[in-house]
């Protein structure tokens, strides 16, 4: 009994029809929870004011933004290497997600910016590169959507996701050179004393949970629907074939 | 050097079009591919010359013997006859341009420019591809189209030379060359799928099956 | 492999595809940027180092299309992959060839548009530079696109927004140079990381690219 | 029960009906896509297992 | 006619060389500028009028090889030619299909990279404005160089070079109603100018490209 | 309806190459043109479908009365079978789509994209194009390249069918249809030159003479 068997449409099918249900129910909970705290339950910041609540939806998007990428990467890996279709498919399916969560940190950012900064868009690194991972983003569903044959489109989106992870990482690098910006630098982490209070950092983290099974259930969601369509499409040519 | 080809599916856009066919064409000989449009004759030839992979089956050949030509020519419409042909001379190492010339009967035209070429004039340096690549296996896939009936001769009279010379030739083509080949026919070889009794491919091992 | 650099060339003098192209568009840039911005000098000398640089970077992706797109369309591709050199080397080569009539070119003709543009006197040196190191990356990163989107439906436009992504680092550091350069800065540091990233591109892409042409292929 | 968010309301509103939005959206295009796929599926399922095939389909540009 | 217009937009959005191409290298280049210019707003509000016009000019000149070169080359053009439509009709409504799939969209994204470049909140009414009554003249201008250029072998080079000067009155007057508009001043004159060029444009010159054609073809 | 050719002379590259050629074409008739690669047939027939000026010589037909189809078939890959008639239909004006996608075989492949046809399915698919225009003079060149035999007899039906209801056709090919056609070989002529004695060009009118 290995973790590979899950690999295997049908199982993955079986496992996931199981779980998916459970996920889908425990990110409704987060957000709506997560949310509804952060929004009625948690006081202004002494600088920030009332904007400080966008943190809720912003720091999520832009965690799980970046995540979704790498969990891209990692299930094209898997497929190039051990040619497992459900990894591929996972990839596939995993990419509007991550957009929609670039485009939601892009928005609630630029939202941010204007009574913050006093602009909309300014050319900080960390904005100028969330800009180009959304075009990174957006090219990889481009050639999913421009090759017929689908297991031509899992190995080019494959190579793609590959090569296209070290120019992001390299972009993100040459962005900072170029520009030293605005923006907050990385308040969230395990020590304790450079975080943010407790009293935004608790909700935050319950969103951030939210966002995380969301992501999860939407991805095991679309899988399903790209086996699906997958199947059906070699039926159909199958049928064509007469 | 022969080629031989055992119970080869071989598929084209996720459909496979042609499974178990086998044949062998030892040194010195022809084989023709008959068979109505679509059967697969150009998708088997493409397997054949490794450019795509087959579903299943072997093609077993010695690793560079084989010289392709397509229904697509490949020629550049800007170079003349003699630097088309020149350049390909040049990627496999050999030094027969004038010959080839000369045989495919091209040499009046050598300094044309080939999108000046009518379409049979183009064909004849398409072929004559072939004999600058010093390769003993041809595959052609519909040689003759548009040629008249002189340079079909013509070319008759190169492809027996080739066979001559210890060469072999696998011919996809709907008219008559002339050729003492052995002839294939593909009907028999139509692709029934997996639910009519016949090999599935990849895609049943990953997929096959009821999905809840 | 020469022969295929001396035919790549060939084509790209006769069909005016590359050479001219890439060099046109990059005067095209130069002409209609002071003409849309207005000829406020100061303005102009600001924006140079930036704007050539965008300039050349779109000139290398407008005739990227060509790299393997002809070759597919008129079955020349299908014949190089049987003919007996690696594909790795082609696409070296065809990258090799594309610099030669574009990135090499327009390196040399760019200190003429810098005077149209009022780059600062300090610049020229560093803007031939920057280029000369940068544009091979710029080439064998297209170079991959091309491979990527090679008998695909939607290339042209694919190929643009696939490759634009990937040419960031190389824009910004080259940019850069220059920006420094023209200000009498030292411009080590992204000199380095151009020429890195030109080495590491040229060295691994190559690769990345065989496959994918070979995957578009089959 | 409104939280009081002064003059950076139209901000604060305007990031979470945007990022909801875009939520919806999403969500409700995977649940439309899946619910089509599935349906469409269990169709050429159905046709596949009583044997009826090539000849009395035309609706091969259904799928995707 | 309606039958050509419906084609050609439904190969543009199959083939995605229309209405993608020409939004991505539109976005591309609002993208790319900052990054190679420098991230300052106020040299970037400067620039942005003129920039952007640039950009939607230069996504126009890239799709204008694709209005008729692809019909020459699989055949239809002769075919079009010899069908019982005027000439001069066909001419018009690929202008009219060029100008659907990229003009329009152009002009309805470009406030959004507008953000991007900084642009004065006073300009974007004039931004659009001044977009949607110039670009069908690019459309109908290029369709000529288009026109004249098909089946040429040094078709993408020669179209650059003719249509780019024959852009200039365009471009000139379309980014100055913006910058003065961004401005707060008067845009009656040139607004006007490019109004008229437009109307002149797309009244002439369909029946010189359809002269073009037919010597072309020949 | 009668396509009526009188003293043509047509040139390609600035070169006549055929010059003198007179044919009438009546209603209900074919007529088949022949000759070697390279001798103008394809010249000819663009000549006559008035894609390029004669030198020479006059072509005399109803306006709107031609159908043309040449090597190229002017299919749009990313467009299906069905489409890509239809478009035809529309510009010609007439409603014979499904007429013709029955009469030509291609029912089954209607909603396939034209760029995954196999090379003979494209063609039958050009030359059902042919069928939506409503003309009654056809002028094709090479029509039957790609064909294998069943599509040729099927194409030699739907011509006997064209024919048979008043239309005429004028085909240049090197293969047999077997239609009850008249023959022309193009062979004699064959363009000789003003200093052979043939017709010169506009060219010859303006700058001939001796410079010296
Ligand atoms: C379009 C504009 C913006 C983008 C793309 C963006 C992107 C990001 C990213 C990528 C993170 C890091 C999340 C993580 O990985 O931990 C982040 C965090 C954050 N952003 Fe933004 N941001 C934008 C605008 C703003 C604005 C205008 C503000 C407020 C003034 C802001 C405040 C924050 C804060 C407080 C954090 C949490 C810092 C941390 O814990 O790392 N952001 N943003
Ligand atoms: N995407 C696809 N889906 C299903 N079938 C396809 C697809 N692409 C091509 N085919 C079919 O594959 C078959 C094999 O085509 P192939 O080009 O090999 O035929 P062929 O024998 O060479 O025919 P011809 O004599 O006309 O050249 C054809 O019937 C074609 O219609
Ligand atoms: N630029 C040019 N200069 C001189 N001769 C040319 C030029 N372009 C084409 N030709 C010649 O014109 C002749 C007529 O070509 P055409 O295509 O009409 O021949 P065809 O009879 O249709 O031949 P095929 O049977 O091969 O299709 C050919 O011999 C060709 O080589
Ligand atoms: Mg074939
Ligand atoms: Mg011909």
């Amino acid at each position: 009994m290995s973790f590979w068997e899950y690999a295997n449409p049908q199982k993955f099918m079986q496992l996931s029809r199981k779980v998916m249900p459970w996920v889908a129910g425990a990110s409704v909970l987060c957000l709506v929870g997560g949310l509804a705290w952060g929004f009625f339950g948690t006081p202004d910041d002494y600088k920030q004011g009332s904007t400080v609540k966008i943190i809720y939806l912003h720091v999520p998007a832009a965690m799980m933004a970046i995540n979704a990428w790498v969990m891209m990467l990692v299930t094209s890996l898997v497929w190039l290497i051990r040619r497992h279709h459900v990894s591929a498919l996972a990839a596939k399916a995993a990419a509007p997600v991550g957009l929609v969560f670039t485009l939601i940190a892009l928005a609630t950012g630029a939202l941010w910016g204007q009574p913050m900064w006093g602009t909309w868009w300014a050319w900080d690194p960390r904005l100028t590169s969330f800009l180009i991972l959304a075009l990174f983003y957006l090219g990889y569903i481009a050639l999913w959507q421009a090759v017929d044959d689908p297991d031509t489109a899992a190995d080019l989106t494959g190579v793609l996701c590959i090569v296209g992870s070290v120019f992001a990482l390299l972009s993100r690098y040459a962005v900072n050179f170029w520009n030293q910006g605005l923006h907050q630098g990385a308040s969230l982490s395990l020590d304790k004393e450079e975080n943010v209070a407790d009293v935004f950092w608790f909700p935050l983290l319950v969103c951030i949970a939210g966002f995380v099974l969301l992501f999860l259930a939407l991805v095991l969601l679309r899988t399903r629907t790209e086996i699906r369509a997958r199947r059906m499409g070699a039926l159909l040519a199958r049928e064509r074939m007469g | 050097m022969d080629l031989r080809v055992d119970q080869l599916a071989v598929a084209r856009g996720g459909v496979t079009v042609l499974e178990g066919v086998r044949f062998a064409l030892p040194a010195g000989r022809g084989l023709v591919l008959r068979g109505p449009n679509g059967i697969g004759k150009t998708t088997l030839l493409r397997t054949v010359a490794g450019l795509q992979p087959a579903v299943a089956g072997s093609v077993s050949v010695a690793p560079d013997a084989i010289a392709y030509a397509a229904h697509a020519d490949g020629l550049k419409a800007t170079l003349t006859v003699a630097e088309n042909l020149r350049f390909w001379a040049a990627v496999y190492g050999t030094a027969a341009v004038e010959d080839a010339l000369g045989r495919m009967n091209l040499a009046e035209l050598r300094d044309r420019q080939a999108a000046n070429l009518s379409a049979g004039q183009k064909r004849r340096l398409g072929l004559a591809r072939l004999l600058v690549t010093g390769r003993p296996i041809w595959v052609l896939d519909e040689p003759t189209v548009s040629l008249d009936t002189a340079s079909v001769q013509l070319f008759g009279d190169v492809v027996r030379g080739h066979l001559g010379a210890g060469g072999s030739v696998l011919i996809a083509t709907h008219i008559d060359l002339g050729l003492e080949a052995d002839v294939l026919e593909l009907g028999p070889f139509k692709a029934i799928g997996p639910r009519g009794g016949g090999a599935g491919g990849a895609f049943d091992a990953a997929f096959g099956g009821d999905f809840a | 492999m020469i022969a295929l650099l001396v035919r790549d060339m060939r084509l790209a003098m006769r069909a005016g595809g590359g050479f001219g192209l890439g060099l046109a568009f990059f005067l095209l840039v130069a002409v209609l940027v002071p003409l849309g911005v207005g000829p406020n000098s100061t303005v102009l000398a600001l924006i140079a180092p930036g704007i050539l640089w965008v300039g050349a970077l779109l000139a290398c992706l407008l005739s990227l299309d060509r790299v393997f797109a002809l070759d597919f369309e008129d079955g020349s591709l299908d014949l190089l992959v049987t003919a007996p050199i690696p594909l790795e080397g082609v696409v070296a080569i065809k990258a090799l060839a594309h610099w030669t009539v574009t990135g090499l070119p327009l390196t040399i003709v760019a200190p003429v548009l810098g005077v149209l543009l009022n780059l600062p006197v300090d610049g020229y040196v560093w803007l031939v530079v920057s280029l000369a190191l940068g544009t091979p990356a710029l080439s064998v990163i297209g170079a991959f696109g091309a491979a990527l989107t090679v008998g695909l439906k939607r290339g042209g436009l694919l190929l643009s927004l696939l490759v634009l992504p990937l040419y960031v680092p190389t824009l910004i550091f080259g940019a850069e140079v220059v920006k420094r350069g023209a200000e009498g800065m030292a411009t080590g540091t992204p000199l380095a990381l151009l020429a890195a990233i030109t080495a590491g591109a040229a060295a691994l892409l190559p690769f990345a690219s065989a496959a994918a042409i070979r995957i578009n292929l089959r | 029960m409104m939280p009081e968010l002064g003059k950076y309301a139209g901000a604060v509103l305007g990031s979470y009906a945007a990022s909801i939005a875009l939520i919806v959206v999403i969500v409700g295009w995977s649940l439309w896509r899946a619910a089509k796929v599935k349906r469409a599926l269990a169709e050429v399922e159905a046709r596949a297992a009583t044997g009826t095939g090539a000849s009395t389909t035309t609706g091969a540009g259904k799928h995707g």
